[in-house]
């Protein structure tokens, strides 16, 4: 147990940041408090495959200046000595969608706002209702 | 409806931990990740991109693809914004 | 939403800090061969460069510099290079986006360049539209 | 089977995106020149999904090295029997919705033809991504583009479809990241994201709690982008608000390539036994299918909004497709498959008639079709003849994937989902006839359709204007851009009847044979 809390600190981080984050988005009310949910979800999940790069002893994945091989292209690197690139660059690729879903969703809350005056789930269905709109997002 | 939340929440961590005790430790040096690809980046990336930092290498050669499709959404959220927004009313 | 006149501490504090954040933007784009970097962080610090202008200086003098139709057309240039790099690529006779058949000293260097600097332009122009339209809008 | 490159893949996926990049560019110098640079990209990439079927039939599948570098360093794509009847399928719907859409857009949006024409392109480019990628992570990439310019694309419908589209953002987004957990479990065990070398290393860690959960977070996940009935609440709302032209391209494609996703992952990643034994989750699939059917089309009976029938009908129809698949046997498969296409087109073309309607006279509610076809004769015809389809009446292509299904439940000895598509079928029957009823054969006392009051929605003034034409209907048919599409797909239905065995024969059975057969 605690060893699997030691070796797994990153996870068990991750786990309760997306239980909040999941808890938000489906439990909020308020639209905008889904919207951070929906941040602080995705956010846990970068935060979880960066983490599966890391190694024990190695640095960053950019090549040491004082390094022997000199720049030598034909010298071959020893795996150990760099931490995993890829997981890095996937979640570059996973940050940029989060923030262009964020930069889509307030553009729509925008719309909501100035249509209906409110970011009440409750209330806006209410509207919505009321106007008589046959094809009104049911629950 | 709120305890119906936090059951499914509660359920997804429970799933989740299930799921990681198979997970290596963090930064074991023999967990797959740190030895099936991504060795390659590291061993051949300078010898065969000339670029001494490896994100760059993998993000825009050995993954440039990913890279564009990454630059793609991004347009398509400048494009979406300004589908959704733009011909609204518009102050000046 | 932003006011149009802010008070002379933050429009002098703009002033000073906007010509060093676009240079450490380009600067980040490139050098993100040989340090962490590359397209999209620069993009991101030149956009924020441009929408620390506006919040100093309001939006009207930030359009007169980078009009709004031209902020669309940088946002599609960008990404244009980027796929059009591609097809070149194509053209030449490899794969799609296998730079090293580009007729250039070093070409993966350089085509991974070119790749870092569209990247930069597109989200550069793309933050800073988005942001214009978020703005604009009431 | 032998896999050959090509470099066919990529222009399928590179010419939409390229034009989408254009259209900026050219609409700030000229805005007529969005549509026809969207016209002549999305018929090149159908020319080219041609092209692709062609080499696939007679070499196999094709392989294609993103930047030259080898799986599993690089990305591959690799469109094999299945994915080139997928992309066909994809290209050949969004040319003809693109063409139908010329009309409605300048009229629903009119000076923003400019952004969706990009905004659309970039959906069609995004799906032919998902379908030809075969690597996982680049398959998410994907998904966000198709997601995020869906979102956008649903919220113009103008009234409710603002808030229908931030549902969809939000469920839709559930679902990305889900996907994206899961690919982050299996890597943390395998090291690999490509698919082909993933269903190398799987086998061999099959009851590792990580895959386990990897798999039912993918198998979540993709049942919320392909609304799978308890997970199917942004459906509804996002059909029925969004602007004609989108929702017949998104009810024709985005659930179809979650699900081709679906199916490949859990068929050609991880081996059918997998799914089967080791977590029972076909099992579970085929009850959800079952619930789905029959709720869906219960959930369809009772509206009065045309579009938002025919959304609760799609949910129905995902749910024959999934109970297919949850089958796992190759008939099963088959009559999914199958049943994928048919609902595509199918439901492509009764939105594009829903659309065409609401052009026309401004009505969405079912009750005040009265007297449709002697208004829009050929309208009315196209959506009979698809609405039949749907039901399943023998020579037209519904039927044959019904009756696979229903061959495949026999197979297993399931009874129950043979009941349950019967039963389903006759509640399609019920809500498909009482709309050509009223289009048709109306009631002879007026007074009673006549109390439902106009719809909200279109132009008020037209709203007025059409409803009392409806009184003294005149022939007014809709323009032959958007009649053109509606009828072709009709067309497109009777010959997917006609010709449904070669299209299991040659497409279907050498695809699923790579899994079942080993």
């Amino acid at each position: 147990m605690t060893e699997f809390v030691i070796g797994h600190f990153n996870i068990i981080t991750y786990i309760v940041l997306m239980m909040i984050g999941f808890y938000a988005m489906t439990g909020k009310t308020n639209l905008v408090k889904k919207l951070v949910g929906m941040n602080i979800f995705q956010w846990s999940i970068i935060l979880f495959v960066v983490s599966l790069g890391a190694k024990r002893g190695a640095t960053i994945p950019i090549l040491l200046d004082d390094a022997n091989h000199d720049r030598n292209p034909e010298v071959v690197l020893d795996a150990m000595q760099y931490v995993n690139p890829l997981p890095h660059v996937l979640m570059l690729t996973a940050i940029v969608v989060g923030v262009a879903t964020t930069g889509v969703a307030l553009a729509l809350l925008l719309r909501i706002y100035s249509q209906y005056g409110t970011l009440e789930e409750d209330e806006l269905l209410e509207t919505i209702r009321s106007a008589g709109n046959p094809s009104a997002p049911s629950r | 409806m709120k305890s119906l939340h936090l059951v499914v929440t509660s359920v997804t961590g429970f799933l989740l931990i299930l799921g990681s005790l198979d997970v290596p430790d963090t930064g074991d040096p023999s967990s797959p990740p740190s030895l099936h690809v991504s060795p390659r980046y590291i061993e051949r990336g300078f010898a065969e991109t000339d670029v001494p930092n490896m994100v760059t290498a993998v993000l825009a050669d050995y993954r440039s693809f990913d890279t564009l499709g990454e630059v793609t959404v991004v347009f398509a959220a400048a494009m979406s914004v300004l589908l959704i927004l733009r011909g609204g009313r518009r102050r000046a | 939403m932003i006011a149009e006149q802010q008070s002379i501490i933050v429009k002098t504090l703009c002033r000073l800090l906007v010509p060093f954040i676009q240079m450490f933007g380009l600067y980040v784009i490139m050098h993100g061969h040989s340090s962490p970097g590359g397209g999209f962080q620069g993009g991101v610090i030149l956009a924020s460069s441009f929408i620390l202008l506006a919040i100093g200086f309001g939006l009207e003098t930030v359009k007169q510099r980078f009009s709004i139709a031209a902020v669309t057309v940088f946002t599609s240039t960008g990404v244009l290079l980027y796929a059009v790099t591609g097809i070149v690529c194509l053209l030449l006779g490899a794969n799609y986006l296998d730079y090293g058949i580009l007729p250039v000293a070093n070409p993966r260097s350089i085509g991974m360049l070119v790749i870092e600097v569209s990247v930069g332009i597109t989200v550069m122009a793309a933050f800073v539209s988005i942001f214009h339209d978020l703005i604009t809008f009431e | 089977m032998n896999i050959h490159q090509s470099a066919v893949p990529i222009l399928i996926v590179a010419a939409p995106l390229v034009a989408s990049f254009i259209l900026p560019v050219l609409g700030w110098w000229k805005r007529a020149a969005a549509f026809p640079v969207a016209l002549v990209a999305l018929t090149f990439s159908f020319g080219v999904a041609i092209v692709a079927a062609r080499e696939v039939l007679t070499n196999g599948p094709l392989q294609y090295f993103l930047g030259g570098w080898a799986p599993p360093w690089g990305i591959e794509f690799r469109i094999d029997h299945l994915g080139a009847l997928m992309l066909l399928l994809l290209s050949f719907i969004t040319l003809l919705v693109a063409i139908y859409s010329k009309r409605s857009i300048s009229r629903e949006l009119p000076e923003r033809e400019v952004p969706f024409y990009s905004v659309y392109l970039l959906l069609v480019a995004g799906l032919m991504g998902m379908v030809a990628t075969a690597d996982m992570f680049n398959l998410y990439v994907f998904l966000e583009i198709t997601s995020l310019t869906s979102y956008a694309l649903v919220s113009i419908g103008g009234g409710a479809a603002v808030v229908s589209a931030f549902r969809y953002v939000i469920l839709g987004t559930v679902g990305a990241a889900f996907y994206l957990l899961s690919v982050g479990y299996l890597y943390s065990v395998t090291g690999s994201l490509n698919m082909a070398d993933l269903s190398r290393i799987l086998p061999a860690l099959y009851q590792s709690n990580a895959v386990l959960v990897a798999f039912a977070f993918f198998v979540i996940g993709m049942s919320i982008k392909m609304a799978l009935f308890p997970m199917h609440a942004w459906l509804p709302g996002a059909y029925s608000n969004a602007p004609s032209a989108v929702s017949a391209v998104i009810a024709a494609t985005t659930t179809k390539v979650a699900m081709y996703a679906l199916v490949r992952v859990l068929f050609f990643v991880f081996e059918p036994r997998f799914s089967v034994e080791v977590i029972p989750v076909t099992t579970l699939l085929s009850w959800m299918g079952a619930v789905a059917m029959v709720l869906g089309s219960v959930m369809a009976i009772v509206q009065s909004d045309l579009k938002r029938m025919l959304a609760y009908s799609s949910v129905a129809q995902i749910g024959y497709s999934v109970l297919g698949v949850g089958l796992a046997t190759t008939m099963g498969l088959t009559g999914a498959l199958l049943h994928l296409i048919n609902h595509a087109v199918i439901k492509c073309c009764l939105f594009l008639a829903a659309g065409a309607i609401f052009y026309k006279t401004g009505l969405r509610e079912i009750r005040q079709l009265r007297k449709l076809s002697i208004k829009m004769p050929w309208t009315s015809a196209a959506f009979s003849v698809a609405a039949f389809s749907m039901i399943g009446v023998p020579p037209l292509g519904g039927f044959f994937s019904k009756l696979y299904l229903m061959l495949g439940a026999i197979d297993e000895g399931q009874w129950v989902f043979v009941g349950a598509i019967l039963f389903s079928s006759t509640l399609a029957l019920s809500y498909f006839v009482n709309v050509i009823r009223y289009m048709y054969f109306p009631s002879p006392n007026p007074d009673a359709d006549a109390a439902v009051p106009v719809s909200v929605g279109g132009r008020p003034e037209e709203n007025t204007a059409s409803a009392l034409s409806m009184t003294d209907p005149s022939r007014d048919e809709a323009p032959a851009t958007m009649l053109g599409p509606m009828l072709i797909l009709v067309g497109v239905t009777i010959l997917l009847g006609w010709f449904n065995g070669d299209i299991v024969s040659r497409f279907l059975s050498p695809a699923i044979l790579t899994s079942f057969g080993r």
